[in-house]
């Protein structure tokens, strides 16, 4: 009875737990303790991130002579951390005010915590994976798993619940094929097989096999081809669905990719094999693909009006951050992709949660309709500057050391497009952050929002503790650079020296003790050239300048609509939907498809037909 | 002045001088002045302006005959085929002050009489904006018209600064209060 | 570790002092150019004291406070990490990366200051200076991975030391000089690229609710920006300073470029701005990176 | 072991018997029936236990095998031969007339004989009577489309006659033997030519007929969309089953060379094409699950198509999965009838139907644990493992058969339990339908949980039915067989290619069950 | 110039020792070498500032700016006749700008009416509505005139003289009379007058009156909106 096994177990009576009593709110208290046992027993593992050997499951089936059995490892520890975390802050988040509120509006709460408890466990089980079947029989769990979560929202949602079914499927198709093909090459799923194999395989295999892997998982982690489902289906899953789903569950794509790809595979083979007629190699082909699926959802991101899609475009957007930290694969960058796995779950997962707070309060999520929230909701407000500002990557926070980490590496490696790629996604993150934190918290206070309050104790509490977290990483990167050494050390990859502080590097390295301390310094000096200057007296938002004009409640003059009017004059023309038009035409080729095939069944001489089908079989089989 | 615009100036002055009601004089050679009597004027307005190309009202301009306890109205129209222009003159009695709009015939009438209304008090039926715009801060009678006296109104509501002649000293003590002496002023006049 | 702190002390001291002479020679030249007298020698002096002075302000509330605080902090802390003759601060510790993150901390905090007086100009302001943001750190992350890959660090402290040893970047580079300079027009925002302080259109823009002691610190946090535009530049292509006079020499003459050029345009749209900087830096920039990388 | 014979002929006596029972009791010709039915499985059940793991060749009235009939019993016969009776207990026309429940007697009747049957002329005897027996029983519900579709049925089913007669005569002409055993002996040399093709390609598309294969598949949708749930699970699940057994055989004991199979696997292919499109423009909910039927039956014969053990493993797991599956959501869809914008909320009421809904379309779509996602393992397993060109093709149709499938699937769940319900439900389904439906999801997650038993057994049925040497001897005894050899050695000079190719030696060539060269197989496996 | 009855105890006055005091000249003398003029043109006399600022009359050398909005200036140029509806404007941008604050009236339209004095529609005298501190007669005073005000109002800073500010505080009830009697009873501004009369320490006994009363009556004074935790 393994600690692993005493995970599962715990998981699965979380799920049972919440079947049974989900509907009442009251059981929300009791489910949130049931996830705090599961982060316990994760916890417990953390040897694993030190070092360990890897903690085996005990359940292990032999089906159709092949074995199927699961471990844990550090890769799969320092994202079951994350799971387990996101989890935990996503059901006390529920359990308290929200729950109640949701049940009133006819939200379905059983099947909210359902779906809820059913993610982490399947998450668990794929993290456990140890050869392509078990790899596989997890996959499907997560997709499945996600997809119920996804459905709880019900009316929209479903309809981006069912799309996110067939890219998922698809995904999953294009991963099973290449565990069969691996199959076929070595004869078994273990991974140790096809890695012996790997040498000798013809470079046609090999990139066939790398496309269908990265091809499969990239479904699931957003990358671009494959992003158009991800925006709209985290967006409309209730407020703490889209918060666990914004933080980790599009990573489990990177955990699985990380495993396949650059475990059995190594990175050295990618580095070796290269894409015909280009200078371009495989791993620099996934970089690539990652920056674009870091710039364009972050300028797409950018256009939008509503807050929880703005949020759900920048998920996909940082996905290309971790994919080119892992993809550039030397120890700075692979350390900064992996970290920004963490760091982006804490912010997402707040940023997420804040604006179902604020959606809790005034009732729409629209940043046309709201304005000047921050006297009303300080605390929300200060959750939401500290994830933008770790969302944008600026320094207190942690989201700026793993970008540091991954332009120190792109320096290195000298690919300067890559370099302007990440930098314009930065840019672009830091400009429509701010376009959410304004038209939601900052200008005109609406005469109707004057009667808000801030959120119960029970939405804040997880919040303010994600906070907390974002900025203690950003101020003590080294606790969880440490995790990633060990990481690294079973990928095989380049391993990273960290300090406390960041990386202790002769030609430019990075020590945020110092940074944030000369920060918040610098902050004290400000504030006492700022006090020397005697007090100010507040006034009322109306007694503004307006060009002599008397300011009145009914005018609404909060600056929100188009509100990059300027940048948009510019880059307005290049927002041409590709990729929309691209899946539209695919559907419509099968429907087109479908049609024909239903016409095939309205033809009414059977006989005539029969004949001539008979008539060609045979000079089928005649030539 | 080309051939076919003389000869409607021609065709005109005939027909007017025909109708007896409009009292026709003509002060040069392109201004005319035509007194015609209250009822008739948006008649004799359609008639210039369908048929004799006046078709620019240029102002309507009210005189308050306080003696004779009438209002006058002058319409001035102006034509581009003739380069000419008619004043058409006429009296409305001034208690009740009430007239016909003619913003049917000219869109531009509607600010001018909302105009008259504002500073005489003379209301317009049919002209579509006919409340405050210029005296908004005011609510006193028609400020234009002849009973009411400014300056008794200015001397009620405002009050002066006393004229103290003690300011002048100071500024002869300073030399005059001029800081350049005139003749340095102006460099053209200069002797040297 | 107490050289440290007097460090820490005296590099944001010396910035301002010399922050505000940039301030006035900016204003001498507009004046120069408009054949004006132009403003005593003192002016910058009188503004600010008076600014602090003022004996009644106003305030949008506790985020406008914040804000101002948090735009003045981050240029104090940003002065702390460029190597000066005498003076490293915290130099060796960190690089330019985080050198560029910390000028974008004020431009946040001035937004968020902004934001909080409820005034559309302010908001309109704001959202143009990050467009502004956006269209002029393109060309300068291109010259920084430039510089950075030809000195082989991130490191000004060791920038400055190479250039001593292998000669000024300037002339390594003129390439990525160029564009420097093109972005450092866009980076001070003025005349060309004044999108987000126009007067004439949205009333300065952020600073329409911005009076007394919050203006005062905002022409500070302007001295500083001159001030770190100034030595970055220097820094990175001048071949920083071994005494101060030449060092003061070179940024004044950095500064000056910038602002002789700023009073001969009129100010442009912010679409023409994106346009222009995209186009002739990055043109310039990217030209500059084939040169230094292949070399 | 003659008693099994029991299995057919008392059905058939019954099948008679009823019409006059039937005239004066009702309930008693019904009694008549379940009890002939019990009476079968019990006989089915002892033979295979007698059985045990060997195989055995019966002689009908006692004439020796290449002039008499006989019957060849080994696991997978046996086990489609108990299936016939149990299924048609469970799905008895409930209100069905004495008529009806003749007709499926007599249907159990040939679908039992052809599962045993060793020869091929008998087998095409059986074939006639199901086909008989299905017509009376589609268009004994009465309805004008009913009548409309078994009339179009019938045409079809009697061209396919047609056409299987005539390969079964050119067969006949070629070697002058109708026993399957014999002509396993004599196949290698005289049905090699492309004359043997010919007529395995007429017994292909004639068996087709019944067996949903792509291009005589007319019928299913119209059959399926009118007739009552229990029928169309009847056929669907069973019958076609049974056809696709007949195929298996011919193609492993007579017809071993590979474009054989590449026929089937290219029609089988556009089977699953034309049948999951077709299901996805599908608007009403049995048509729904007819054309998705016909997408499961091409999958089936794609996984026979594959030569060698790997192939009858991969194409029993579809086929018994299906079996399970497609009769149970029937029974669902009887209550739910009509289109399914129609249905809106309608299973917002009935929890148990709805959750086995769900259950049986994770299954389909292949949730890992669910036999389903094994079933279209082995299948792409043994696609994939062969490496022509052709197969990797097919692998890619299964696969993105399952998306399409997944997307109509689950577009019609959440049209059934979407929440703005105004769909008045239509009452409640009948206890037995929900009760057979039930069992059958019991039975899937029973298997879940006995996946390991399950698969060897399947393994060795497989190697039992691949076996043709051992197929010889049960049939003709043991000279027969050494003849067999040296023709097969003259075939090998002739097509080196069709031996294993040059890729190393993995397990999955071991499971091809080619002759390694060796004249006489080792002993019974 | 016209002498105000400004009494000088304030915040400052009250520092006794001579460091306050030195200090207290130097903040005197930079705020008097430092004035930054609101553009704000309510008269035909603007036309002459914009020669004041340019290269021939050059106010920069002054330190004197053109400023965009009221928070920013110090001073606020009345120029030309203020006709009623202006003077709404005018008094509104008064309250808004930052103390200590200074008031010119330029033109002889703000001293006594000037060639308006007939006029129903124009404020005679400025003086009644705001503290004024310095006149620039001329009907449009040259810029050379303007530049010499500007002198002269540099020179009243520096000695400490300019106070009216103040004096808007210690009178308010005066001015607030003045102004119901032109815009009626409902007349309000967005500024809390009496609130910063209060927080400066500059509620003398003529600051509350009759006219504050029925203000209050009228006005419901705008609260700020305090951040606010539950």
């Amino acid at each position: 009875m393994t600690l692993l096994d005493g995970l599962w177990l715990a998981s699965a009576l979380t799920a049972l737990a919440a079947g049974l009593f989900g509907r009442s709110p009251s059981a929300g208290p009791w489910l949130t303790a049931l996830y705090g046992v599961q982060f316990l027993l994760v916890a417990f593992m953390g040897p694993l991130a030190y070092g360990a050997d890897p903690v085996p499951a005990s359940p292990a089936f032999s089906v159709l002579g092949y074995g199927l059995s699961w471990q844990f490892t550090a890769l799969s520890w320092f994202f079951a951390v994350i799971t387990a975390g996101a989890a935990l802050a996503a059901a006390w988040f529920m359990s308290g005010a929200w729950g109640r509120h949701y049940a009133e509006q006819g939200g379905d709460l059983r099947l909210l915590q359902l779906a809820l408890a059913l993610n982490p466990s399947t998450m668990y089980v794929l993290l456990a994976s140890r050869d392509f079947l078990s790899l596989f029989v997890g996959w499907e769990l997560v997709s499945w798993a996600s997809f119920v979560l996804m459905l709880a929202a019900g009316g929209v949602g479903v309809r981006w619940a069912l799309r996110y079914l067939v890219y998922a499927i698809g995904g999953a198709m294009a991963v099973m094929a290449a565990m069969v093909l691996s199959h076929a090459l070595t004869g078994s799923f273990e991974f140790g097989a096809l890695a012996a194999v790997v040498p000798d395989l013809s470079a046609g295999t090999l990139w066939s096999l790398v496309i269908l892997l990265s091809g499969g998982f990239g479904v699931k982690m957003g990358l671009l081809p494959f992003h158009l489902w991800q925006a709209g289906a985290y967006a409309e899953t209730p407020g703490p669905g889209s918060a666990f789903l914004g933080a980790i569950s599009s990573r489990m794509g990177l955990y699985a990719m990380l495993l396949t790809l650059f475990g059995v595979l190594g990175l050295g083979t990618l580095k070796a094999l290269s894409i015909p007629w280009t200078p371009l190699e495989a791993h620099e082909l996934l970089a690539w693909i990652a920056a674009f699926t870091i710039v364009l959802p972050t300028f797409t991101a950018l256009k939008q009006n509503d807050a929880r899609w703005l949020l759900a475009w920048h998920g996909i957007g940082q996905g290309g951050y971790m994919l080119m930290g892992v993809a550039m694969g030397d120890a700075l960058a692979s350390a900064g992709g992996l970290m920004h796995v963490f760091n982006h779950a804490t912010y997402q997962a707040a940023l997420f949660m804040a604006v179902t707070a604020v959606v809790y309060r005034t009732g729409t999520a629209d940043l046309n309709k709201l304005g000047g929230l921050v006297t009303r909701m300080p605390l929300t407000f200060l959750v939401l500057l500290v994830g933008i500002i770790g969302l944008a990557g600026l320094p207190p926070m942690n989201g700026f050391v793993s970008k540091w980490l991954i332009y120190r590496a792109l320096i290195d490696d000298g690919q300067p497009l890559l370099f302007v790629a990440a930098v314009v996604g930065t840019l672009g993150t830091i400009v429509s952050v701010y376009k959410l934190l304004h038209n939601i918290f900052l200008g005109q206070l609406r005469v109707e929002h004057e009667s808000v309050r801030e959120v119960p104790g029970s939405m804040l509490a997880p919040m303010l503790a994600l906070s907390l977290i974002v900025f203690v990483t950003g101020l003590a990167p080294g606790l969880v650079l440490d995790w990633l050494t060990t990481v690294q050390r079973e990928l095989g990859l380049a391993v990273l020296a960290p300090t406390l502080g960041g990386v202790e590097r002769p030609d430019g390295g990075l020590d945020m003790l110092w940074v944030v301390g000369i920060l918040f310094a610098g902050f004290g000096v400000g504030a006492l050239i700022f006090l020397a200057g005697g007090r100010a007296r507040t006034v009322h938002q109306l007694d503004n300048y307006a060009g002599g004009h008397f300011l009145t409640a009914e005018v609404r003059y909060h600056y929100s609509d188009n509100f990059y009017a300027g940048l948009m004059h510019r880059i307005g023309p290049w927002y041409r939907g590709s990729f929309q038009w691209l899946q539209d035409s695919v559907v419509a080729a099968t429907d087109l498809l479908a049609q024909a095939a239903a016409g095939v069944y309205r033809v009414v001489q059977p006989a005539a037909w029969l004949l001539g089908v008979t008539v060609l079989a045979l000079w089928w089989v005649a030539a | 002045m080309n051939q076919g615009s003389r000869e409607l100036q021609v065709w005109l002055d005939d027909l007017l001088a025909e109708i007896e009601q409009v009292e026709m004089r003509r002060k040069r050679e392109r201004r005319m002045r035509l007194d015609v009597d209250a009822d008739a004027l948006p008649t004799l307005l359609e008639l210039l302006k369908g048929k004799a190309s006046y078709v620019h009202l240029s102002a309507i301009t009210c005189v308050d005959w306080i003696a004779e306890g009438e209002f006058e109205l002058i319409y001035h129209v102006w034509s581009y085929e003739t380069q000419s222009l008619i004043s058409a003159h006429t009296r409305i009695p001034r208690e009740p002050g009430r007239y016909l709009s003619v913003y049917d015939l000219y869109k531009p009438a509607a600010f001018f009489e909302r105009d008259i209304y504002e500073m005489f008090g003379v209301y317009f039926e049919g002209s579509p904006f006919m409340e405050k715009f210029i005296l908004t801060e005011w609510d006193g009678p028609p400020p234009m018209r002849k009973d009411f006296d400014s300056e008794a109104y200015i001397n009620q509501f405002f009050n002066w600064q006393e004229y103290r002649p003690d300011w002048l000293k100071e500024l002869e003590a300073q030399g005059g209060g001029i800081a350049i002496p005139p003749d340095e002023q102006r460099y053209s006049r200069r002797e040297d | 570790m107490m050289a440290l702190i007097v460090e820490l002390v005296l590099m944001p001291a010396v910035a301002f002092v010399v922050g505000l002479a940039m301030l006035l020679m900016m204003r001498k030249i507009a004046a120069k150019i408009q054949r004006r007298v132009g403003p005593p020698f003192f002016q910058p002096l009188y503004d600010v004291v008076k600014f602090f002075g003022k004996q009644t302000q106003i305030s949008h509330g506790l985020i406008h406070d914040v804000g101002i605080i948090v735009a003045v902090g981050g240029y104090i802390a940003a002065e702390t990490l460029i190597p000066v003759p005498g003076m490293t601060g915290i130099a060796d510790r960190t690089d330019v990366i985080t050198l560029i993150y910390f000028l974008m901390v004020p431009s946040l905090g001035m937004a968020l200051a902004a934001g909080q007086c409820a005034n559309p100009n302010a908001s309109i302001g704001i959202s143009r200076a990050l467009t502004a943001m956006l269209a002029y750190d393109i060309p300068f992350v291109i010259v920084i991975f430039g510089m950075s890959w030809m000195y082989g660090t991130t490191n000004l402290v060791q920038m400055v030391e190479y250039q001593q040893a292998h000669g000024w970047g300037l002339f390594q580079a003129p390439l990525l000089a160029f564009a420097g300079l093109f972005a450092l027009q866009g980076m001070l925002g003025k005349q060309p690229f004044e999108i987000y302080v126009a007067p004439a259109e949205i009333a300065t823009g952020p600073m329409v609710e911005m009076g007394g002691k919050y203006l005062g610190s905002l022409i500070v946090m302007q001295s500083f920006s001159l001030y770190t535009a100034g030595i970055l530049y220097t820094t990175l292509f001048l071949g920083g300073g071994v005494t101060w006079i030449d060092f003061l020499v070179k940024a004044f003459l950095v500064v000056a470029i910038p602002m002789t050029i700023a009073f001969q345009f009129p100010r442009y749209r912010a679409e023409q701005m994106l346009g222009s900087l995209w186009k002739w830096p990055v043109l310039a920039g990217l030209l500059g990176l084939a040169v230094v990388m292949w070399s | 072991m003659n008693f099994v014979v029991l299995a057919v002929a008392l059905p058939l006596l019954a099948g008679f018997l009823t019409p006059a029972l039937g005239r004066s009791s009702r309930a008693l010709a019904q009694w008549l029936g379940w009890g002939t039915l019990a009476v079968c499985i019990g006989v089915l059940w002892v033979a295979w236990a007698r059985l045990d793991g060997g195989t055995v060749a019966i002689a009908i009235g006692g004439f020796r095998p290449p002039l008499g009939i006989v019957f060849y019993l080994d696991a997978v016969a046996l086990l489609f031969g108990l299936a016939v009776p149990l299924m048609a207990l469970l799905l008895w026309p409930r209100e069905g007339t004495p008529q009806q429940f003749a007709l499926t007697l007599v249907l159990t009747a040939s679908a039992t004989g052809l599962a045993l049957s060793g020869d091929i002329f008998n087998l095409y005897v059986f074939y006639e009577l199901t086909a008989a027996a299905s017509f009376g029983l589609i268009a004994g519900r009465g309805t004008g489309a009913a009548q409309g579709a078994a009339l179009r049925y019938l045409l079809l089913s009697a061209a396919g006659s047609v056409l299987l007669l005539a390969g079964i005569t050119i067969v006949y002409l070629r070697t002058g033997t109708l026993n399957l055993a014999h002509l396993a002996t004599l196949a290698p040399e005289r049905l090699q030519d492309p004359v043997g093709l010919a007529a395995f390609a007429l017994m292909l598309i004639g068996l087709g007929v019944k067996g949903e294969l792509f291009p005589v598949n007319g019928w299913v949708p119209e059959v399926y969309g009118s007739v009552s749930g229990r029928l169309a699970g009847l056929l669907a699940g069973l019958v076609s089953k049974l056809a696709v057994l007949v195929v298996v055989r011919i193609l492993v004991l007579i017809f071993p060379q590979p474009e054989a199979a590449q026929l089937m696997l290219v029609l089988g292919m556009l089977g699953i094409v034309a049948g999951e499109l077709a299901a996805w423009r599908a608007r009403d909910l049995r048509r729904q699950f007819a054309f998705s039927s016909i997408g499961q039956l091409g999958i089936v014969f794609v996984a026979f198509s594959v030569p060698g053990e790997a192939g009858i493993v991969a194409g029993l797991a579809v086929a018994l999965h299906h079996l399970l599956v497609k009769p149970a959501l029937f029974l669902l869809a009887e209550r739910w009838g009509g289109s399914i914008e129609g249905l809106r909320g309608a299973g917002r009421g009935h929890w148990l139907a709805s959750g086995l809904f769900i259950l049986f379309a994770l299954s389909l779509v292949g949730l890992p644990p669910l036999p389903g996602f094994w079933a279209k393992l082995l299948t792409v397993m043994g696609l994939m493992g062969l490496g022509t060109g052709l197969a990797w093709l097919g692998a890619l149709t299964v696969m993105a058969a399952t998306v399409v499938e997944a997307a109509y699937l689950f577009r019609t769940l959440s049209v059934l339990l979407a929440r703005e319900a105004g769909y008045t439900s239509p009452g409640p389904h009948r206890g037995l339908d929900l009760v057979t439906a039930s069992l059958a999801g019991l039975v899937l997650v029973g298997s879940v949980f006995a996946l390991h038993p399950l698969g060897d057994g399947l393994k060795a049925m497989a190697a039992q039915a691949a076996d043709v040497q051992g197929y010889i001897r049960t049939v003709l005894g043991d000279r027969a067989v050494a003849r067999r050899g040296q023709r097969e050695d003259r075939i090998s000079e002739a097509h080196p290619a069709s031996r294993g190719s040059d890729r190393p030696m993995g397990r999955a060539d071991r499971a091809y069950g080619w002759p390694a060269g060796s004249p006489t197989r080792g002993a019974r496996s | 110039m016209k002498e105000l009855p400004v009494r000088t105890e304030g915040a400052f006055a009250k520092r006794t020792n001579p460091l306050a005091h030195v200090f207290d000249e130097f903040v005197r003398f930079c705020r008097s070498h430092s004035l930054f003029m609101l553009h704000y043109c309510t008269g035909c006399g603007a036309i002459e500032l914009p020669p004041a600022m340019t290269s021939r009359f050059d106010m920069e050398r002054l330190g004197i700016q053109p400023m965009v909005t009221p928070r920013q200036a110090d001073i606020l140029l009345v120029t030309g006749y203020v006709s009623v509806k202006t003077l709404k404007r005018i008094i509104l941008t008064y309250e808004q700008m930052p103390a200590p604050k200074y008031v010119i009236g330029i033109c002889s339209c703000t001293v006594n009416g000037g060639m308006y004095w007939q006029s129903y529609a124009t404020a005679k005298v400025l003086a009644d509505y705001l503290p004024v501190d310095l006149y620039i007669a001329g009907c449009m005073p040259r810029p050379e005139a303007v530049v010499s005000g500007m002198r002269k109002l540099m020179g009243l800073i520096k000695t400490g003289k300019a106070e009216s500010w103040k004096d808007y505080y210690r009178r308010y009830d005066h001015y607030l009379g003045n102004q119901q009697a032109l815009f009626g009873e409902r007349w309000q501004t967005p500024t809390d007058v009496l609130g910063e009369a209060q927080q400066y320490g500059l509620h003398g006994p003529e600051t509350e009156g009759e006219h504050t009363a029925l203000l209050q009556q009228v006005q419901q004074p705008l609260i700020p909106h305090r951040m606010r935790l539950k």
